[in-house]
């Protein structure tokens, strides 16, 4: 196991070597200027000086080897819009606020859609498991703008129970976190239900029946415990969708998070902090899907010898 | 010796969409304490339905009992609430199933697997339940029991497992221990070992046992008493060295002579007996005698083509279901 | 002595008649008609679509034309939808805008299965040290967001129209599919008509076009309909971020986008394409469970 | 067991409901320290953008320059009437091309030191020092050797620094010389790229001096606090020169981008005052029907530009001038009382009565326009209309579609994000444009700044429009500092534009307006002017 | 003497374990056939037991050259089949088949009998579309169905019907050699007797060589002329069935042929005998 875990720690390296080679590949590609910013025309002597102070003017290779250069020592290079910030400022102030969002959007999923999976995997067909799987499938399907729109209006606007936007108490972190929580919270629902239905089949669930165990223990050691495997795998994806997928909650919010730098990044042109995203994102989802493999080998001690 | 275990007429059907499956339609045994009673048929046939519906373990729906009663000891296990029958599993009446590799959860130590019903059933505490099962395991063969408690179930070998399942199941020392092919998963070296062990432990802690199989060479191996089932129903039942000496029903006759014999030196150059045609459909059986349409005695115009034969006692414990038993056919034709 | 040259049967052996009759596509489509939250949003999700393709051309509403006298109507029964703020009717653009929402969502799935067949395939069906560098590679991409790579190939193409908009969200969406293909292939691969199929001196490529990619077919039906939704929602997102198609089309996504600001005094606006949305990403995610529950033969009928 | 996960969501639900109630509470709470506020001179507003950079030198944009001018003092500040008003310069003399501010001597940083003349110096340099590299640099060309430092290769660099013609003669004196005659650069010291850096702290703290735990200021409030994308805080200078007549003793800033969210902050009375950033259009309608509503004039001008090589014939621009319904375009879809523009220079600026031509109508004249449209030779009937993919450029492209389509004109409209989008308007603008959206701000209050955009060299003109008339006429308009002789020859430059003789290379729409959404209690004090800035020191919070 | 239709010497097939830190090397073999040798003459059957994991299915895969052996020679009908290129492979694999013991896995599911069976002649170009149609129904004809069937899909038929099919398939080319895999190890009794006796049938009428493979001793017996025993992927004993059976010389046979449980009580207390005493000989095997 440790040095499975060695071993994919260090094939890290050439990925993320790929995606940023990737990112920058493609952020050559994209037309624009990143210092135009305004309607008003740069003197070419500005654009000048510009490029010069961001390396800009250097052959692309130079440049590419400047930032691996830059990324191995920890340093993800300045903004080229927020002139008072480099990117590992960004990075540094903004990216807890979007893991914050994100872990507590995962909390409304674990506590809600767990519970609501298990469930209606429990009474398969009965009124309630047609009832939480509509309100998953719905929380699934409605786009979040709408959600987030809606529950400002009415929670917030009208019935004042609630700030509308922010991130500063923790009444400003309800909404947002449970608008981002809804899409996880529907799919761990519909996986759950799934994985446990399965799991009540197994030969070894019998077994367990059949030992005489009380229904509570076949249930929580027996189904639940081997059902909810496949939820620690889904987790990793999910955490880079969570984590993205914030753009639009981060903007309605108005959650100082880093989701929606991304967006702002590529159409402002600011190449550096697009490519600063991109590799820390890479390098979170490689290490989230690590960390599962290492739980999953946890849960599941089949899989231990085979990553030896 | 007294009776630990009688099923009347036990019907379990399956309701499906496609229609009602009668899987066991009208099974009549039962098992003295400390014997074994072998049912013994081919896949579909309804002997694994038979046990766990002693068991009250199949999914319902779609399967329900419709009828009959199944008593243990004098207790009627068929209308037992859910909390009831808990004590009865894996107390006083146990099983051991047919593929080792699912039937442990795979997550779980072996060592927490027999805990668990030793805690459960008896009530010792953690120490104790440790030390037990580590003595069952070594029961059960298991060599160095105490390390191997920590282990998980990939890591042992099938036979091994089978072992474990075994030790799971005698745990709380059951009165019935019913076994559900517990060795058609297995090699046949494998197979004789479970066997011999399963016999071994039934003498010693003096259980009762069902030992459910379609291999006749495994009931007249460990079987006391030998039951016969084809398509739902009890077709013959006998001691086993009267059943194999004396087969009544055209199937057990059938069966014994479509298999190869090991020891037979003509062999290659002969053809075997053949059984043409299939088990009827479940859904929708013939009304008349379920073998009729395979069976070489059955006539035009036959009763047994019209309406179903009834379980009659040709011998004293040798009953069979069937118009044509051997022993009739034999007076007729010489 | 040739097989075939021996007239009937050997031995006189009858192997009797089939026990069953009908196509493995007749007995999941029955399977599937069973299931009735399935069947209706198979239903509901034609319907949609036929009113997408129906309503623009029998509607008496030019769906381009402006009359701002008629602007913001509620639902009434000339515009049962209501009309924007350009007094256009809602019912008309609506349908317009499924259009080319669905067309998208399927453009794009398409591709999707495209791209992840491709690649499945062949790392499944090569095996080998070829699949391990697929394998790492897909590696790499997987779990990456899709939504900010779609952002990025917008932003690289330059214009946004329909096609763009397909290879923009088929861009960064193909790393399931492609895994999922190479799953299947690997098990098929193992299975003994495969290898009979190997003995008899079939060539890889039947092999792979007879005996390996028509048995992914079921999994491929439910893929479209597993992905479907991802990509009509996450065509909704780019819209909302103003990366849409432009006027006077519309999308779903692009028409909600039109609604949020106004969404206080006419709330309609927003509602109706969202709910759209939601409604057939519903009625995608029925079918895909029906499908998959019609299609797996691990499924015992019940 | 059966009850056991019921319970559990149960539990979730009561969490959940005990949160919401929870958040009930304190949101009232929120609510009553927001009308009770008047005594506590606290002004919670909400500002549109997170600001780039509030380095003088660097920043670019209305935020930042905004929060810019509320912590830093200018040299002079915009009176009501757009005139200069003495701020940190006491007074100054205009001798020809040579400009001298006199500065009081009661400015002080907010770390004790005195604001020099040589601040000023400094400065202006560094921001024109190439290694800075600042986008606004050319806001200071007017001075003699500025362009050619900002110009210098490295190793020049120092030479040519000291050629830049501003001096400090002494610690109160400023003396600059100017390239032309440049009536409007007085005014232009109230733009933000002129205030001073306190120079030990710029050169302590490197790119991290505007941090508000660095910072060193000299205007009437104080950076207290800057959370990055989240909020801005402002708390009174009790030092500085003016105090006591600042009411204000806090500014509680929330950035908040989204137009919709800010609207909804305001509405859940979380915000007193939004920024002027502009109300969503879309919800104008309803919001305009709100007491607290504002709205100020602006020197703006929203326009489409042809691009002269796919539009040749000057009637057809005529034709499509003359088509577009401003006051329609104004009522049904921008909605925020703009007025209709019948010109490039907007109103409200000094010179305007002169400037401005009446040729183009502020509704569609269809006769007229078929008119002109008959008169085209070989007019272009499939033509593109670019826009940027910025709220309400869309609605107002699709209204436009509509109107020319009534003059036999197929319209495609492109959105296009914004970096590329400028990308394609060049200039020179690519083939495939045929109309574009732009909208003009100005940046200091004279005609010239609107229409210097239309020279043949001017790196904003994205038409292909060159008239070396044209050129002639803007030229001579730098070196006129008589405002009557300026503003004759700014209404002939205009009437080259949008006169009846007009080469009609742009088509405007309408005259910019500020919108906003102000409580009762400071709607009287917080204003918004021309040039979209907010004096804070001058908000007081009142009683209503 | 002529030469054996099918001779194999030394065959060894061993796969590769691969680990390694970063790199996967191969760090070890698992021998699953590690130097096997047998003939079959043209016509005879020869019966290859063993218990899971001995090495017997690689063995039948690696003279079809389905898994290419390790080391050792296949001699078929005088060529070598381990050389071979891939299309001179492709010409053999005409007069070598195989039967599997899955009749689930075995055949496509997508394809209709008819195309299933009718693959071989297809792939060989045999005949005109036509003739392949009518040699189809002749197949099927052959194995016990009537012709009518062909455009049926495998999963409407039952195990021994489907094992027919696979039968039918195996013998389109009409090969020589034919592999039997545990043709009958996922039957029931009843029919397996059916399928057992099919072979039978098929080789007396058409001369067919059988290597027939299974873990049932019984079955074995009675389809064999010889008999090879695997364990640990080597042959333990080879001899003449009837030898084999009655005087077996190795103890692992002897303990194999023990454990089997036989239908008669009595024969069977003798065996439980012979068994214990044989235990030791198996636990070191």
């Amino acid at each position: 196991m440790a040095a499975y875990i060695i071993r994919r720690v260090v094939w890290t390296v050439p990925v993320v070597l790929l995606v940023i080679f990737m990112t920058f590949t493609l952020m050559k590609q994209i037309e624009g200027n990143p210092f135009r910013k305004t309607e008003r025309a740069v003197p070419a002597a500005v654009q000048a000086n510009l490029e010069r102070k961001f390396n800009l003017n250097k052959p692309w290779y130079v440049q590419y080897a400047q930032y691996v250069k830059g990324v191995a020592t920890g340093d993800l290079g300045p903004s080229l819009v927020l002139r008072d910030r480099t990117v590992n400022d960004i990075v540094e102030e903004q990216f807890p606020r979007s893991i914050e969002l994100g872990l507590l959007a995962f909390g409304w999923a674990v506590l809600l859609g767990v519970p609501a999976g298990v469930l209606a995997a429990m009474r398969p067909n009965s009124r309630f498991d047609y009832g939480s799987m509509l309100f998953s499938n719905v929380g699934f399907a409605l786009p979040n703008f709408l959600v987030a729109t809606l529950l400002i209006y009415f929670v917030s606007v009208k019935w004042g129970m609630l700030p509308t936007s922010g991130w500063t108490t923790w009444q400003h972190k309800i909404l947002p976190s449970f608008t981002l929580g809804l899409v996880p919270m529907a799919y761990f629902a519909r996986l759950v239900r799934g994985t446990m239905l399965e799991t009540l089949q197994q030969d070894y669930v019998r077994t367990a029946k059949a030992k005489g165990l009380r229904r509570r223990r076949v249930l929580t050691v027996h189904v639940l415990r081997n059902s909810l495997i496949p939820v620690v795998t889904a987790a990793a994806p999910l955490l880079g969708y969570i984590i993205t997928g914030s753009f639009i909650v981060e903007n309605i919010f108005a959650v100082p998070g880093i989701g929606r730098y991304y967006v702002t990044a590529v159409s402002a042109r600011d190449y550096s902090v697009v490519m600063g995203l991109t590799v820390l994102l890479s390098i979170i989802v490689i290490a989230a899907n690590l960390v599962v493999d290492i739980l999953y080998g946890i849960l599941d001690p089949r899989t231990r010898e085979a990553r030896t | 010796m007294g009776r630990l275990l009688e099923v009347e007429d036990l019907r379990t059907h399956f309701f499906t969409r496609a229609g009602v499956v009668r899987a066991v339609d009208g099974v009549d045994f039962s098992v003295e304490k400390g014997k074994t009673l072998g049912i013994v048929g081919e896949s579909g046939c309804g002997k694994s339905v038979t046990a766990l519906s002693i068991m009250r373990l199949l999914p319902t729906p779609p399967a329900r009992i419709v009828s009959g009663s199944i008593r243990f000891d004098g207790r009627e296990l068929t209308t037992l609430s859910e909390r009831e029958l808990e004590d009865v599993r894996g107390r006083e009446v146990a099983m051991v199933f047919q593929d080792p590799m699912t039937a442990l959860n795979p997550t779980l130590t072996i060592g927490t697997q027999i805990i668990e019903v030793l805690r459960r059933h008896l009530g010792l505490d953690d120490r104790t339940a440790r030390r037990r099962a580590a003595e069952l395991l070594d029961e059960v063969g298991i060599p160095r029991a105490r390390e191997r408690l920590d282990d998980y179930p990939h890591q042992f070998s099938g036979g091994m497992r089978q072992r474990v399942v075994i030790a799971i199941a005698i745990a709380c020392e059951p009165r019935l221990l019913i076994a559900d092919e517990p060795t058609t998963a297995l090699d046949v070296t494998v197979q004789a070992q479970v066997l011999d062990l399963l016999d071994d432990l039934r003498r010693e802690h003096e259980m009762a046992m069902i030992l459910i199989t379609h291999n006749m060479g495994v009931v007249a191996e460990s079987a006391d008493d030998v039951a016969v089932m084809y398509a739902g129903q009890i077709v013959e039942q006998a001691p086993a060295h009267e059943l194999f000496r004396r087969p009544e029903h055209p199937y057990t006759e059938a069966l014994l002579a479509a298999l190869p014999d090991l020891d037979d030196n003509g062999a290659r150059s002969r053809r075997l007996a053949a059984i043409p045609g299939r088990p009827p459909d479940l859904i929708d059986p013939p009304q008349a005698c379920r073998f009729a349409a395979r069976c070489p005695y059955a006539g035009c115009g036959d009763s047994c083509a019209l309406e179903p034969p009834a379980l009659r006692e040709l011998r004293p414990d040798h009953r069979v279901r069937t118009a044509h038993p051997a022993s009739e056919r034999e007076a007729v034709t010489a | 002595m040739s097989a075939t040259q021996i007239a009937g049967r050997v031995a006189g052996v009858d192997a009797g008649a089939p026990i069953r009759q009908s196509s493995l596509w007749q007995d999941a489509w029955r399977r599937y008609l069973r299931n009735r939250g399935a069947v209706a949003a198979g239903i509901l999700f034609l319907l949609i679509v036929v009113w997408c393709i129906v309503v623009p051309i029998v509607s008496p509403h030019d769906p381009n034309r402006i009359e701002f006298p008629d602007a913001y109507q509620g639902p009434s029964w000339s515009h049962p939808f209501g009309t924007d703020q350009f007094g256009r009717d809602l019912f008309t653009r609506a349908a317009l805008g499924g259009r080319i929402s669905i067309g998208i969502g399927f453009g794009a799935t398409l591709a999707i299965l495209l791209i992840g067949v491709a690649y499945g395939a062949i790392s499944g069906f090569v095996g080998g040290k070829l699949d391990n560098a697929l394998m790492r590679f897909l590696d790499a991409l997987y779990g990456l967001p899709y939504l900010p790579f779609a952002i990025l190939a917008l932003a690289i193409i330059g214009t946004v129209n329909f096609w763009t908009m397909v290879v923009a969200l088929s861009v960064a969406s193909w790393f399931i599919t492609a895994r999922v293909v190479r799953g299947q292939i690997m098990t098929l691969k193992e299975n003994d008509y495969v290898r009979a199929a190997y003995a008899v001196g079939v060539r890889w490529y039947m092999i792979l076009g007879r005996h390996l990619l028509p048995n992914t077919l079921g999994v491929l039906v439910i893929t479209i309909f597993l992905e479907l939704p991802g990509v009509i929602l996450g065509e909704a997102f780019l819209s909302f971020l103003g990366l849409g198609i432009n006027p006077p089309d519309a999308s779903w996504g692009s028409m909600a986008q039109d609604g949020r600001d106004a969404y206080r005094a006419h709330p309609h606006i927003i509602i109706i394409p969202s709910l759209a949305i939601a409604t057939l990403v519903l009625c995608a995610n029925f079918i895909a469970d029906g499908l998959r529950d019609a299609l797996d033969p691990r499924t015992k009928e019940t | 067991m059966r009850l056991r996960f019921p319970m559990l969501i149960a539990a979730a639900v009561v969490v959940a409901v005990a949160l919401v109630a929870a958040g009930c509470g304190s949101g009232d709470k929120k609510g009553a320290a927001g009308d009770g506020g008047a005594k506590s001179q606290v002004l919670k507003m909400a500002w549109g953008a997170e600001p780039p950079s509030l380095d003088p030198g660097l920043a670019t944009d209305t935020t930042s320059s905004n929060v810019l001018l509320n912590i830093m003092d200018p040299l002079v500040r915009l009176g009501d009437d757009l005139q200069p008003v003495a701020a940190l310069a006491e007074s100054w003399d205009v001798d020809g091309k040579v400009v001298t501010f006199h500065l009081r001597d009661d400015g002080r940083w907010t770390n004790g030191d005195p604001v020099t003349a040589q601040d000023f110096e400094y400065s202006w340099k560094r921001t024109l020092d190439p290694k800075l590299a600042a986008d606004y640099a050319y806001q200071l060309y007017g001075i003699v050797g500025a362009e050619a430092y900002n110009n210098a290769k490295p190793a020049q660099a120092a030479k040519l620094r000291d050629k830049v013609a501003v001096k400090a003669l002494d610690d109160r004196t400023l003396r600059v010389t100017l390239t032309s005659a440049q009536p409007w650069f007085v005014q232009q010291m109230a733009h933000h790229s002129f205030l001073a850096v306190h120079k030990p702290t710029v050169e302590k703290h490197g790119t991290k001096w505007t941090e508000p735990r660095n910072i060193v200021t000299n205007g009437a409030f104080k950076l207290a606090g800057w959370k990055h994308d989240a909020s801005i805080t402002l708390v009174k200078n009790a030092d500085w020169r003016n105090a006591d007549d600042v009411a204000l003793d806090r500014v509680e800033g929330r950035i908040i981008v989204d137009g919709t969210t800010r609207v909804q902050a305001f509405e859940a009375g979380e915000v007193d005052a939004l920024d002027g950033g502009g109300l969503p259009p879309a919800d104008m309608a309803r919001l305009k029907q709100m007491p607290e509503y504002e709205k100020y004039p602006a020197l703006g001008t929203y326009y489409y530009g042809f691009n002269l090589k796919n539009i040749p014939d000057v009637n057809q621009r005529r034709a499509m001038a003359f088509a577009i319904d401003r006051q329609s375009i104004i009522d049904n879809v921008a909605q925020a009382d703009q007025i209709p523009a019948t010109g490039m220079v907007p109103q409200g600026m000094p010179g305007f009565d002169v400037i401005k031509q009446d040729f183009l109508p502020t509704s569609a004249d269809l006769d007229k326009a078929k008119e002109f449209m008959a008169k085209a030779e070989d007019p272009k009937r499939k033509i593109t209309l670019f826009h940027n993919d910025a709220p309400g450029h869309k609605e107002v492209a699709v209204a436009v579609q509509a109107m020319w389509k009534d003059i036999g004109i197929d319209v495609t409209i492109k959105a296009q994000e914004w970096a590329q989008y400028l990308e394609v308007l060049g200039p020179p603008p690519s083939d495939a444009v045929y109309v574009y959206r732009l909208g003009w701000i100005g940046d200091y209050v004279d005609p010239m700044n609107f229409l210097e955009l239309w020279t043949s060299k001017s790196g904003n003109n994205n038409t292909r429009f060159a008239s070396p008339a044209y050129d002639r006429l803007i030229a001579q308009a730098r070196d006129t500092a008589d405002d009557h002789d300026r503003y004759e020859l700014y209404r002939q430059a205009e009437a080259m534009l949008t006169g009846p003789q007009g080469e009609m290379p742009i088509s405007p729409i309408y005259w910019y307006t500020y919108t906003n959404l102000e409580r009762e209690s400071v709607k009287d004090t917080f204003n918004i002017n021309l040039l979209d800035q907010f004096d804070l020191s001058k908000v007081v919070i009142k009683e209503v | 003497m002529t030469e054996p239709l099918l001779s194999v010497t030394d065959l060894k097939v061993h796969f590769p374990i691969r680990r390694g830190l970063l790199l996967d090397r191969t760090v070890d073999h698992v021998k699953a056939v590690d130097g096997v040798s047998f003939e079959i003459p043209e016509g005879q059957t020869l019966g290859l037991v063993g218990e899971s994991g001995s090495g017997k299915s690689t063995t039948a895969y690696a003279t079809l050259q389905l898994v290419r052996p390790t080391h050792g020679s296949v001699r078929f009908a005088g060529r070598e089949l381990t050389t071979l290129r891939r299309e001179e492979l492709r010409r053999v694999r005409r007069d070598i088949q195989i039967v599997f013991q899955d009749p689930y896995a075995s055949l496509n599911p997508r394809m209709t009998v008819g195309r299933i069976v009718g693959e071989p002649l297809q792939t060989h170009s045999v005949g005109s579309r036509r003739s392949r149609r009518a040699a189809v129904a002749d197949l099927l004809e052959l194995v016990g169905f009537d012709p009518s069937y062909t455009n049926r899909y495998p999963h409407e038929f039952s195990g021994g019907q489907r094992q027919r099919i696979g039968i039918a398939r195996a013998l389109a080319l009409n090969p020589k050699l034919i592999v039997c895999d545990e043709p009958v190890s996922a039957l029931d009794v009843s029919i397996q007797a059916q399928i057992l006796n099919l072979l039978k049938d098929l080789q007396r009428d058409l001369g067919l060589t059988y290597l027939f493979i299974a873990h049932d001793l019984a079955v074995v017996r009675g389809m064999s002329d010889t008999i090879a025993v695997m364990h640990d992927g080597k042959i333990v004993e080879q001899g003449p069935a009837d030898a084999v059976y009655t005087s077996p010389q190795s103890d692992y046979t002897r303990a194999l042929l023990a454990a089997v449980p036989v239908p008669d009580p009595e024969r069977m207390r003798a065996r439980k005998a012979e068994r214990l005493r044989l235990r030791p000989a198996l636990s070191q095997a």
